[in-house]
């Protein structure tokens, strides 16, 4: 337990130091990194026993009145998220320091961004390893608070104003759900440790149900799970530097270990939940990744897709739930172990991706597709590493996110082998399909990020490309790649680190049935080796011939220009078409009206987010309408505010006589 | 293993021969001669011992895209059953694995045709992504349910067990009665199931191969097509690698149809002998399709597209009735 | 008691009065009028009260009630060339009406407590009069527009907690007379004060003036 | 009668005589210091003899030693805030004499109100605060402090006057017991022999009249004028301390209701006013763009908290003594940062300031960490008390109450997080245009001072504060413990 305490030390004092030596503006973050890598060892030579063995290491620590006494607990399941989260951290602190390189002298602090980095990153440590809801509450809203202010550090970005209040209220209500969970949990149960929690879930009925949707709600907030995620296709993209990747990666998969370890603490799991929480998970993917294809900004897209993540590692659970709920253990297995890994894959792939493409804000201070495109000749190195990403976020061999996708559709058909009832099977097959259709679309998304970022010529003639990045952030993004193909390759070093976490979940471990995860790397292996064969057969082939070089054909038409290039918004034309009704798309069209129109037809398209104009919006505006009906009370004439006085004490008068038995 | 390396071999060289086989029927349809079946083979030769030109807007994504596609689709064949006996590889849901490998083709091919910047392409690819998406859930669905019917999850388990649970019905030979038939069709869901997936995976060739009605691989009107126009940059070995991979992708699909109607336990050669034969059904009826039917107008093929998934879901309702049961 | 009732009485006809008319000059005589009545009153209980005490009582109403305060919003509005109509937002008759209601329910209201506290202490004139002329103070005040007003109805509203205090008979410490005493004080010169101020800075006293600060 | 708790409130009256005679800016700085400094000290003193001896005129117990400690911390605060706030008005000409001494007899009355262990003393002292306060909220002199300081005195000489009907009610209730007169010990201790229906009674008038004071909606309307137009500093004080000291008057009412059978009636009555208060704050928390009003607003809502934790009962109580604590440090600092705020940009329209992140760094992290403080975000102290209202809130099953507690504190979070980060953020457009102004020391020190405060509340009480919290709590806890 020591050497986590030293570790979470050293992060503080790193992000005091950074706080102190703010004004030379480098120290700052140098010394977040030096201290970071100290946290990261100490930190690792901890979490190595519990991550390994079944042994859970536990403190008692005594504090005083608001909080009482606190649970340190570091079971497999914590040591496997403390790893995922140092990891990231550690490698987004890099980056991050590469990322400030750019923002120097320019009125942001980034001694202050640094200090809060790492509250940021001891806050989510340390809730993975505490087990008293108090404490737990504090360090959950010091997570997100934190990362409020590490967020808001572009804090004279145009919207940043609408995001950091959208941000803020969001995690403030989603921690309400919390605590009046945790408040019924700790009231029923006796204790705010999370024993009470245990007691009053195994003890089941109505009050076990909503005590566990309350939390769902509450996690589902920072998970990004629809409808709750509406806060978080602004908060990523406003994210500077390594900050998104924290919060997209590694926040999520703080909501995704608070989930499961109810889930864990919950015991066998009512059928109609583990259903509820599958249905709003598979709207969570489709949803999220329809919404990702609709829009031009590549940090928007990457956001959605952080949505349709956070329904793919929750269809997971949900399979993981209903496997309990239905005795099949190894449904529950892969399950579990699908939403593991694919958190783990997820932190890593998209903090890749994040990483790229604010490398590429870095150097023309725009994400937005219709201005970009043609990338890669400038950023090279960027670009490759995007692609990685991208690949391994759509799910395709041979990187991690496959792996993980196909842990999760072994949940769904491992029960064909077992007698299981009709309902599930028929769920099952629509999950799976689902699931296909979901990562069809994340095709859809991605080739068209990649393509028209990377790829073809700039859009706008006004974008001006420096340089390939420095070394601070291509390096941390080639670490990210590598685990990603690694992982892809060889997944039972991931898979070895699920044994601890899924023991203590109290779920079986079925070491064979992850021989196909193998397996399916040694089919990767031989896709590699006939790629380089082909490669190698086409070099034989052209040696000798003269390649030429040419314009893109143009079907005839000699005046072709940049702008000509399909645009994001043409991309995706016919899905957002067909997918019409779940999407917000205003199209503003301008006619040239007139015999001689002298300015041409103009045409734009905005994509939005339905769930939060229909549902969030709708919501806020009737409750401010409400409250806007009492807007008279205060009117300024001292005659109604006597006319006030004189009425309450009528009422008062007539209630105490009444009461009185007048 | 010797043996199914043979048969996967066999499989390509078959899948090299469906484009000639399916324009040769389209010719006889239409009354002409029409070319040697041999001639996409020849064209592809031919393609190999070309040079390239490369547009100057491209990057290295262009030129290693081909490949990968091709790669791609041989690796999703290494996994489809062929001629009634196992795979060379198999596992536990390889057939997320094979759609997922083709998917990764499609990756590229959609990045190399962007990378051209040309418009056309771009149209191309973004239609291509469209189709392929809404094709997915009626493969997932169809392999979904074959798997909840027959209890295994791999190609080669999935398809040895259909047609042998298929031979347990027990038809009389010489008279069946309407009823009885009625009685058999209701009771054996995997028959339905049988036909059902075969459909599937006939709209899937359509699609995935872009054939008629989807895609017109004939013309070239730009605006009305879907693959060609994605590859309209490419040239040398790279259009050879491309046509490859699309006639593997017929291949591929035509074997898993015959997969699923091609009894078990055969003998080898004649089990070899009855795919040939199947496989030319298969692409018979591929090109009497595309011979009798118009090219759809783009807004209606989503429509055709997910006319798959209903299908599919048949099945799936067959299965929860059986199940009930 | 009966001069008791008797003051009591008219003190409560002089709410009523109050309230129909309209000269700020009438006001003033009343509440003038309204302390001799209170003497009265207050020396129907001097059984009760010690030596000191009743000088107090008497100092506190004949001087201060009866003659300072009237004087010196007399004072003010000549002062101040305030204009002599009292202007109201509810008309005069209606307010009499609710006068009258609102002294039928005060009677009731004294009349419950007498009967529910079983307290025989209570005289349910004087109580019944002494909410009236609460409520009313507040009643002058929520339907009269002029500063001047708002402070004469908050001296009705005086008269009547004290007028309160003698219902309840109860021998009221001398801090607390003390208290209500600071009370007019503070409330009268420091509202006299400002009224000032707020004519000068307003050109006008006005209650209609000072409603800028809302929201 | 000559106890440290007459010494308390003598010294700054006789400060206040020296100031308003000798009437020179220097010593006035000098003497508001040292005069906090005695009165921390004193109170410091005090801390060993919370219980009271009966009967007494002034005295101590743990619920009045708690509103002291606030009130002594407070008033430390202001004046070592009002250092450079001085200098300030002195140098832009406008300097009111009147500030020093105003602000001296101010703390003199609620020091009066506080340590006061008769009604009609407290009273007596809450009269006393109208007058100092009003002169504090005349300081501009301006149209719209002069509509302020009518509003403010107007409604709560009404409210004082229904207050005194209080206190005549209930020497009438205590009249069958002889010799208790208005002593606060004496009431409680005989409570049950007290007339039940002029208790009731008084009480209802004690809660109209000093929920005037209090901020208590609906008759709160004069708080948002005067807290917005008296001095920054002053403002912090008024609500910081001073609708504490009216709500020490309630309690004193309360404290001898809840020994009666009507002590559920009372609670009731605090609820519903409490949970009024919070919608009407709600209604404008968020439309209005002065910040002062905002910050006004929110003390309504945080007074409306207090009343709620009183009305659940139970642990709530505990909770509503912390949140009193907190309330008044971090409203105190916010309203100090406002200073700042105004200082810098001659405004306190939300709508006209940004880029304080720019131009006045430490200010804007204040006001961005105060804002987080005052909304009950972990790990501040105000955190605590409000999971305490919620757990009280459960245990009573009010689950309605609870829902609509969270759905209003939302709003207002909303309100005064969105102002909070419009002022701080930097726009877009005039990112270059910000010049970073000095910031004076003493205008930063306290509210750094009370954030560590109120970080050390949210994590960790100390035994000491904890004790007295109970023992507080414990006084307002009636018959059966709720």
């Amino acid at each position: 337990m020591c050497s986590l305490y030293v570790g979470v030390l050293m992060l503080m004092i790193g992000g005091i130091l950074s706080l102190i030596f703010e004004k030379s503006e480098k120290m700052a973050g140098l010394f977040s990194i030096v201290f970071g890598a100290f946290a990261a060892f100490f930190i690792f030579s901890f979490i190595k026993i519990p991550l390994m063995t079944d042994k859970t290491i536990t403190d008692i620590l005594n504090m005083s009145m608001p909080i009482g006494i606190v649970r340190i607990e570091v079971d497999g399941l914590s040591a496997f998220f403390i790893m995922l989260i140092i990891v990231l951290a550690f490698i987004a602190m890099l980056y991050s320091h590469g990322y400030f390189l750019h923002f120097y002298n320019k009125g942001m602090s980034c001694g202050k961004h640094f200090f809060f980095f790492n509250i940021l990153i001891v806050s989510m440590i340390l809730v993975v390893s505490v087990r008293n809801a108090i404490a737990f509450l504090i360090l959950w809203e010091i997570m997100s608070i934190s990362s409020f202010f590490v967020m808001s550090f572009h804090h004279n970005a145009e919207d940043m104003r609408e995001v950091a209040i959208k941000y803020i209220i969001a995690m403030h209500v989603g921690a309400f759900f919390l605590i009046v969970a945790f408040l019924i949990a700790g009231i029923e149960g006796g204790t705010f440790d999370f024993e009470g929690i245990e007691r009053v879930m195994k003890a089941g009925g109505v009050l076990a149900q909503v005590v566990f949707f309350l939390f769902f709600i509450g996690f589902a907030f920072k998970i990004g799970l629809i409808p709750f995620h509406t806060w978080l296709p602004y908060a990523y993209p406003a994210a500077p530097g390594g900050t998104a990747a924290l919060m997209a990666g590694v926040m999520k998969a703080v909501g995704v270990y608070c989930l499961l370890r109810i889930v864990g603490l919950s015991g066998r799991p009512e059928v109609w939940s583990g259903y509820v929480i599958l249905a709003i998970s598979v709207g969570s993917a489709v949803f999220g990744i329809l919404t990702a294809i609709s829009h031009n900004d590549v940090k928007k897209v990457l956001s959605f897709s952080s949505v349709e993540n956070a329904g793919i590692i929750g269809i997971a659970i949900a399979a993981g739930m209903l496997g309990l709920a239905y005795d099949l253990p190894e449904m529950a297995f892969f399950g579990f172990a699908g939403a593991l890994f694919h958190v783990l894959n997820h932190a890593i792939f998209k903090g890749l991706l994040f990483f790229g493409i604010n490398s590429v804000y870095t150097q023309v201070y725009t994400t937005d597709m219709d201005k970009l495109g043609g990338v890669i000749k400038k950023m090279p190195m960027t670009a490759y590493l995007f692609l990685v990403g991208s690949l391994a976020i759509v799910g395709l061999p041979p990187f991690n996110g496959f792996i993980s996708k196909f842990l999760i559709y072994n949940s769904f058909f491992i029960i064909t082998s077992q007698k299981a009832a009709g309902l599930l099977m028929g769920v099952s097959v629509l999950t799976l399909a689902m699931l296909a259709l979901t990562g069809a679309l994340a095709l859809a998304a991605f080739t068209k990020t990649f393509g028209t970022v990377f790829l073809g010529e700039p859009r706008n003639n006004k974008i001006v490309f420096k340089s390939e990045s420095n070394a601070w952030m291509t390096f941390p993004m080639l670490v990210l790649s590598l685990m990603c193909l690694f992982i892809g390759l060889c997944p039972h070093g991931v898979t070895i680190m699920l044994r601890g976490p899924l023991k203590s979940m109290g779920v079986p471990y079925y070491e064979h049935n992850l021989e196909t995860a193998t397996m399916v790397s040694g089919v990767f292996l031989i896709f590699i080796f006939m790629l380089a064969l082909v490669l190698f057969i086409k070099f034989l082939v052209l040696k000798n011939k003269k390649i030429q070089k040419a314009a893109t054909w143009g079907c005839g038409y000699g005046a072709v220009s940049n702008k000509m290039q399909y645009t994001g918004a043409s991309f995706s034309e016919p899905l957002t078409r067909l997918s019409k009704p779940v999407l917000s798309m205003d199209n503003n069209i301008k006619k040239p009206n007139g015999l001689f129109p002298v300015k041409a037809l103009s045409y734009s398209v905005k994509a939005g987010d339905l769930i939060e104009r229909l549902f969030i919006d709708k919501l806020w505006h009737a409750f401010r309408w409400l409250l806007d009906r009492f807007s008279w009370i205060q009117s300024g004439y001292t005659g109604h505010y006597l006319l006030y006085i004189l009425l309450t004490i009528v009422a008062m008068a007539i209630a105490a006589m009444w009461r009185l038995g007048l | 293993m010797m043996d199914a390396a043979v048969r996967y071999v066999l499989m390509i060289v078959v899948a090299l021969l469906m484009p000639g086989l399916i324009n040769k029927v389209k010719a006889l349809w239409g009354g002409r001669q029409g070319a040697s079946i041999l001639q996409p083979i020849y064209d592809i030769c031919r393609l190999f011992h070309k040079s390239q030109v490369i547009s100057e807007t491209t990057s290295p994504i262009f030129r290693v895209a081909p490949s990968i596609n091709l790669v791609a689709s041989l690796c999703a064949g290494l996994v489809v059953p062929v001629a009634g006996k196992e795979s060379l590889i198999y596992f536990n849901g390889d057939f997320v694995f094979f759609a997922y490998i083709l998917a990764l083709g499609r990756f590229f091919t959609v990045l190399g045709a962007l990378d051209t910047g040309s418009s056309f392409e771009g149209m191309g690819a973004s239609r291509e992504v469209t189709f392929s998406a809404l094709i997915e859930p009626a493969f997932f669905i169809i392999m979904g349910a074959m798997a909840m019917l027959t209890g295994y999850t791999s190609f080669s388990q999935i398809f040895s067990l259909i047609p042998g649970l298929l031979q347990n019905i027990k038809i009389n030979d010489a008279g069946v009665s309407i009823a009885e038939l009625i009685r058999l069709w209701a009771h054996s869901e995997l028959l339905v199931a049988a036909v059902c997936g075969n459909i599937v995976f006939l709209i899937m060739i359509l699609v995935e191969a872009s054939r008629l009605p989807v895609d017109d691989p004939t013309t070239h009107l730009e605006l009305t097509m879907i693959h060609e126009v994605m590859v309209l940059d490419n040239s040398g070995i790279d259009l050879a690698f491309i046509q490859w991979a699309s006639a593997l992708k017929i291949g591929m699909l035509g074997t898993l149809i015959v997969a699923l109607i091609l009894p078990a336990a055969l003998y080898m050669w004649s089990a070899v002998m009855l795919y040939l034969f199947l496989m030319l059904l298969v692409a018979i009826t591929i090109g009497s399709i595309e011979s009798v039917m118009a090219r759809l107008r783009m807004t209606h093929v989503p429509q055709f597209v997910l006319g798959a998934s209903s299908i599919a879901l048949i099945v799936l309702a067959i299965l929860l009735l059986g199940h009930k049961q | 008691m009966l001069l008791n009732d008797v003051a009591v009485v008219i003190f409560g006809a002089s709410l009523t009065y109050i309230l129909g008319t309209s000269r700020l000059g009438a006001y003033v005589k009343i509440l003038s009028v309204q302390g001799v009545l209170l003497f009265f009153s207050a020396i129907s209980h001097a059984e009760t009260l010690g030596f000191f005490h009743s000088v107090f009582i008497a100092f506190e109403t004949l001087i201060v009630k009866a003659t300072i305060i009237p004087l010196f919003i007399f004072f003010i509005i000549k002062d101040l060339g305030i204009n002599r109509e009292v202007e109201a937002y509810i008309d005069n008759f209606i307010s009499v009406i609710v006068a009258i209601l609102i002294v039928i329910g005060s009677f009731t209201v004294a009349a419950i407590m007498k009967n529910v506290g079983q307290d025989s202490n209570i005289d349910v004139l004087t109580m019944g009069v002494s909410i009236s002329a609460v409520i009313i103070g507040l009643f002058i005040m929520i339907s009269r527009k002029k500063l001047i007003t708002h402070v004469m109805g908050y001296l009705v509203l005086e008269n009547g907690i004290f007028l309160l205090s003698l219902a309840l008979a109860t021998d009221v410490p001398i801090i607390v007379e003390m208290g209500v005493l600071l009370d007019v004080f503070i409330g009268l010169f420091l509202m006299g004060i400002f009224i000032n101020r707020i004519q000068s800075t307003f050109d006008s006293a006005d209650i209609s003036e000072l409603t800028r600060l809302t929201d | 009668m000559m106890g440290i708790e007459f010494i308390l409130i003598v010294i700054p009256a006789l400060f206040a005589g020296y100031s308003f005679f000798f009437r020179y800016f220097r010593t006035d700085r000098i003497v508001l210091v040292v005069c906090a400094v005695i009165h921390l000290t004193l109170t410091m003193l005090l801390s060993q003899k919370t219980v009271p001896t009966e009967g007494v005129m002034f005295g101590i117990d743990s619920l009045s030693f708690v509103f002291l400690l606030i009130l002594s911390v407070l008033f430390l605060a202001t004046a070592v805030y009002s250092i450079d706030f001085i200098r300030q008005m002195h140098e832009s000409g406008h300097y009111n004499v009147l500030y020093v001494p105003a602000l001296l007899l101010f703390l003199a009355a609620m020091t009066g109100v506080i340590v006061s262990r008769n009604l009609g003393l407290i009273w007596v002292f809450i009269e006393a605060t109208t007058l100092a306060s009003a002169t504090l909220i005349y300081h501009y002199k301006t149209k719209e402090s002069l509509e302020a300081v009518w509003k403010y005195l107007f409604i709560c000489s009404i409210g004082i006057a229904l207050a005194f009907i209080a206190v005549i009610l209930m020497l009438e209730a205590s009249r069958s017991i002889k010799g208790i007169g208005l002593n606060v010990d004496m009431l409680i201790k005989n409570a049950n022999s007290l007339s039940p229906l002029w208790l009731t009674i008084a009480f209802v008038f004690a809660l109209i009249g000093y929920g005037t004071k209090m901020g208590l909606a609906p008759m709160h309307t004069w708080l948002p004028d005067a807290h917005s137009q008296a001095p920054s500093p002053a403002s912090a004080l008024f609500s910081g301390a001073l609708l504490n000291c009216a709500f020490l008057a309630i309690l004193r009412y309360y404290q001898i209701i809840v020994n009666t059978d009507m002590g559920q009636f009372a609670r009731t009555l605090f609820l519903v006013l409490g949970l009024f208060s919070i919608f009407l704050s709600s209604v404008y928390v968020y439309r209005i763009v002065n910040y002062k009003r905002k910050l006004a607003y929110s003390s309504i809502e945080h007074v409306g908290i207090l009343a709620t934790g009183i009305g659940l009962g139970g642990f709530a109580i505990y909770a509503a003594m912390l949140h009193a604590i907190c309330h008044s440090l971090a409203k105190h600092l916010m309203f100090l940062n406002a200073g700042n705020i105004f200082h810098a940009y001659k405004t306190i329209n939300i709508k006209n300031i940004h880029g304080a992140y720019r131009s006045l760094p430490s200010t804007a992290w204040l006001i961005m960490i105060g804002t987080i403080a005052l909304l009950g975000f972990p790990p501040f102290g105000t955190f605590i008390s409000k999971f305490l209202i919620l757990e009280q809130m459960i245990v009573n099953g009010r689950w309605v109450t609870m829902v609509v507690f969270i759905l209003l504190v939302t709003v207002i979070s909303y309100g005064l997080l969105k102002a909070a980060i419009q002022m701080a953020f930097l726009s877009e457009k005039d990112a270059e245009g910000h010049t970073v102004e000095k910031e004076h020391m003493t205008t930063l020190l306290p509210q750094w001072f009370f954030l560590g405060l109120l970080l050390c509340l949210g994590l960790y009480i100390p035994q000491w504060l904890n004790n007295l919290l109970y023992n507080a709590a414990a006084l307002l806890l009636g018959k059966g413990g709720v």
